[in-house]
């Protein structure tokens, strides 16, 4: 009951019967007589058939947790953001100064959903800010709450 | 600390500290049927705390911290104590837990053999797994499962059950008779009220399942089942698990056991008591 | 009432003498359980006391915390190795620090050690070669703000740190171990010659370089947080190698006074080494943790940090450096 | 400059769960948990046994598969994949 029908029309690569843990898809190949060649796709130059499983610890934080994002994050405190969300120089011609207060998950979240303003901001520094909330990469203050954000979760 | 409560939650032991009274007393009232943490050492410490001293008092905000913590936590107002106290004990859960593979699910129990419910929060597996322990299910747990990769077992996890929003009335009409926390409106995550499992659920707490449905429950949508491929329902699970790649080796053989021995079923639902009939027709069926 | 324990020499005695826990009761495991994950050193405490009578709800926190280690021994050599094979066309030393070092080596410093990012030392004139080589293979800056960038690469003694992509790890590129900044300026040219290699080509310091490393980080750089872990390597390379040459090699490195320091208060701390006056400051700041983990002595924690600003920067420059700080925040 | 090899995990190097279009795989060296499609395990088990050059490996692939779409740039950036996941190392 665990197959669906998608895996019966397309034979499992690897296993072998009873391959278990260690064994290789080409080791009965190659070590015996095959009695049947199987088709074996290379794909295009651009399909990936590699995906790595990483941490996930964001899906679980949005629930376990009240979490907030700083803007900018304490290692570019002062820093001004410009409309596109980058941060720039303090004082910079037409972007905006820091927020004086981090904002709470449930504000990022509505404002990235449905376009409202995040609180004490109007609606251009609100998206300067929401761009650069989009923009969080790994290892910046916030990038986990962010990252929590973006799971469908109910 | 100031004042101290400690308990025990299936298998883990909490040691909770708090600048304050309050949250300690609401625990020691919520948790009293339960035991404290084995040979009296718990496995995590989790504090309560005002950023600064002055916080006790003016406008006083509840820092979330202990053995784990994250920088991005937010501190919660102290009318909101026992949330903040729930939060810490579920970070220390998603951030130090290794003895078993952590699933972000809810379970229920019949004749040994437990459903796992997982993939949404809010008005779904929360209120899905009380009103499963309605019709006579045992309640194991509402937001992890801990599965023991050394013998494909789940624990249970019964912590106080937390309802959200419309949740909260299905709930408390499915157990009129349930001690409830306090109701916390206009929490991060909208109206909150605590729910103590029931006797049952705690009495047997220390008794593992096998499981044998592996559901992901959708709410707001027609009635529908359809089985979810393997490498999905394997890469779901490896994200709604915290600790599945903290874990290594012992991760991957727990949950690559887990998906090839129990189907795993998407299910879509419009109410909850349709979601309950779904999940007991699939046991029907198994 | 709970005991208070407030100080976290339990710790370090029970590091040093694991038959110490044999009088522990719960609360005492308890609160020295919370210290040591406080301190990071959970997984070492869980070594040095494998296999002695305790609690069974202990052994099996302990047994955890040395599968954690375990993993992270794992995860952090791995990182090493695709450091290993990225830099592999640069043709320079990369010699592994710290933590990774310690395992990489198989040392008892490394035994149960909690690792974090990957540190590595490479010849100042091949920086810029192993920047392009990293950023080639998936890692990331961190910090795109220019300021820092600057601030890093004129004063600091390594890159500003990158991360990699996929694997969410960072790394360290060291070109000294001390800032530039620092009024003492080791000889790196000579630590590289000195180091020793692994049998997959990476290297590590000489034991007696790894020593005068920690003693430089913890007294003439950092304001002593992670103090304990620091000394507990100290201990460890020396019990492994002894101190033979090390003063003569610390004194090269214009580093007698740190490295004399941290074997007196590694003595103090973990023996019955007598400690001056200013010795027990430090030990006051490295063991100020109480029984919930919290951080204590918030006056001498302060004045430690304070000093490791004056310790990393010239008069002016610290106040230049405080003052585009204070105008940023 | 003689071509590159490419050399997989020793033998008890991974751990391998197949799914159903996909395989689970367990790098042990790394702790790593990675989902492969065809043809990426088929290569792994090649490489694990030995390491070879990109023309080689294609030459075994034609002697034991039919290969669909075989072109040398197409097994090339699946070399490039594994190797970037640190499953395959290159020489």
């Amino acid at each position: 009951m665990s197959d669906d029908t998608r895996s019966d029309q397309d034979p499992i690569p690897v296993a072998g019967p009873d391959t278990g843990s260690a064994a290789g898809p080409a080791t009965g190949d190659s070590a015996g007589t095959p009695t049947r060649r199987r088709v074996l796709a290379l794909g295009a130059v651009t399909a990936g058939a590699v995906v790595s499983i990483r941490p996930a610890l964001a899906q679980t934080v949005g629930s376990v947790l009240n979490c907030e994002i700083p803007v900018p994050d304490p290692s570019r405190a002062g820093s001004y953001i410009d409309p596109d969300g980058k941060t720039v120089p303090a004082r910079t011609k037409g972007a905006f100064p820091p927020s004086p207060r981090a904002f709470k998950g449930e504000e990022v979240k509505r404002a990235m959903a449905n376009g409202s303003t995040l609180p004490g901001t109007d609606s251009q520094r609100s998206r300067a800010y929401v761009n650069y909330i989009r923009r969080l990469q790994r290892g910046q203050g916030g990038f986990t709450c962010f990252a929590s954000l973006q799971m469908p979760r109910g | 600390m100031r004042h101290a409560f400690s308990v025990r939650i299936g298998p883990v032991g909490f040691r909770i500290g708090s600048d304050w009274r309050a949250p300690i007393a609401a625990l020691e009232t919520l948790y009293r049927d339960y035991p404290g943490p084995r040979d009296g050492v718990a496995d995590f410490t989790v504090r309560l705390f005002a950023r600064r001293p002055w916080r006790r008092f003016v406008r006083p905000s509840v820092e979330i911290g202990g053995d784990y913590m994250l920088p991005e936590a937010a501190p919660l107002p102290l009318r909101q104590g026992v949330l903040a106290a729930e939060m810490a004990m579920n970070l220390q859960m998603a951030l130090g837990a290794r003895r078993y593979l952590l699933l972000h699910a809810s379970a229920v129990e019949r004749d040994g053999r437990a459903v796992l419910m997982t993939g949404i929060s809010g008005a779904g597996k929360s209120t899905l797994a009380t009103l499963l322990a309605a019709k006579g299910w045992r309640f194991m747990g509402d937001e992890f499962a801990l599965l023991d990769p050394a013998t494909g077992l789940v624990h249970a996890f019964p912590r106080l059950i937390s309802l959200k929003n419309e949740g909260i009335a299905a709930a408390e009409a499915a157990w009129p008779a349930a001690r409830m926390g306090p109701l916390l409106r206009a929490t991060p995550k909208g109206d909150i009220r605590h729910m103590v499992p029931d006797a049952r659920a705690i009495a047997a707490m220390d008794t593992p399942a096998a499981p044998a449905l592996l559901a992901f429950p959708r709410y707001g949508f027609a009635n529908e089942t359809r089985p979810v491929p393997p490498a999905e329902a394997f890469v779901r699970m490896t994200q709604a698990s915290t600790n599945y790649v903290a874990l290594g080796e012992a991760g991957f053989r727990g949950l690559t056991g887990l998906i090839a021995q129990v189907p795993s079923v998407a299910i879509d639902y419009p109410d909850g008591m349709s979601a309950v009939a779904q999940v007991e027709a699939l046991w029907s069926a198994l | 009432m709970v005991r208070v324990v407030n100080d976290a020499r339990i710790l370090a005695r029970a590091l040093a003498d694991p038959g110490s826990v044999a009088g522990l009761d719960a609360d005492g495991w308890t609160a020295l359980l919370a210290m040591a994950r406080a301190e990071q050193l959970i997984g070492t405490l869980a070594m040095r006391v494998d296999g002695l009578a305790m609690p069974a709800a202990v052994k099996a926190i302990l047994d955890d915390a040395r599968a954690a280690a375990e993993h992270g021994r794992r995860a952090a050599l791995w990182e090493a190795e695709m450091a290993r094979r990225a830099l592999a066309a640069v043709d320079c030393p990369v010699v592994l620090l710290k933590g990774t070092a310690f395992v990489a080596a198989g040392l008892s410093a490394g035994q149960g050690r909690s690792i974090g990012d990957l540190d590595i030392l490479v010849p100042r004139e091949s920086i810029d070669r192993v920047e392009a080589a990293l950023l080639a293979a998936g890692w990331e800056w961190v910090k795109p703000d220019p300021y820092d960038d600057a601030y890093y690469r004129r004063w600091m003694h390594e890159l500003p740190p990158l991360i990699h992509r996929e694997r969410d790890r960072m790394i360290d590129v060291h070109h000294t171990i001390l800032p530039l900044t620092a009024r003492i300026t080791p000889d790196p040219v000579a630590l590289i010659d000195d180091s020793v290699p692994l049998e997959n080509g990476l290297r590590t310091l000489s034991p007696n370089a790894m020593l005068i490393h920690a003693a430089a980080h913890l007294f003439a750089d950092g304001d002593l947080a992670g103090g304990l872990r620091n000394l507990w390597d100290i201990r460890c390379l020396v019990e492994e190698f002894g101190t033979d040459g090390l003063a003569a090699d610390a004194g090269r490195h214009g580093l007698s006074a740190q490295v004399a320091r941290s074997l007196r208060i590694v003595d103090a701390l973990f023996g019955a080494g007598e400690a001056t006056v200013i010795d027990r400051l430090y030990i006051r700041r490295v063991t100020a943790r109480d029984g919930w983990g919290r951080p204590t002595r918030p006056v001498t924690r302060l004045a430690f940090y304070i000093r490791s600003h004056w310790l990393r920067m010239p008069p002016a420059m610290l106040a230049r450096h405080l003052w585009t700080k204070f105008r940023k925040a | 400059m003689p071509d590159a090899l490419y050399r997989g995990p020793p033998e008890d190097g991974l751990l391998i769960a197949p799914l159903d279009a996909f395989t689970a795989v367990y790098h042990r060296a790394s702790g790593i948990t990675h989902l492969l499609t065809e043809p990426a395990p088929h290569i792994l088990a090649i490489l694990q046994e030995r390491a070879l050059s990109l023309d080689s490996l294609l030459d075994r692939l034609e002697r034991d598969y039919d290969l669909a779409d075989g072109t040398r740039e197409a097994l090339a950036a699946r070399l490039d994949e594994l190797v970037e996941a640190g499953l395959v190392a290159r020489l």
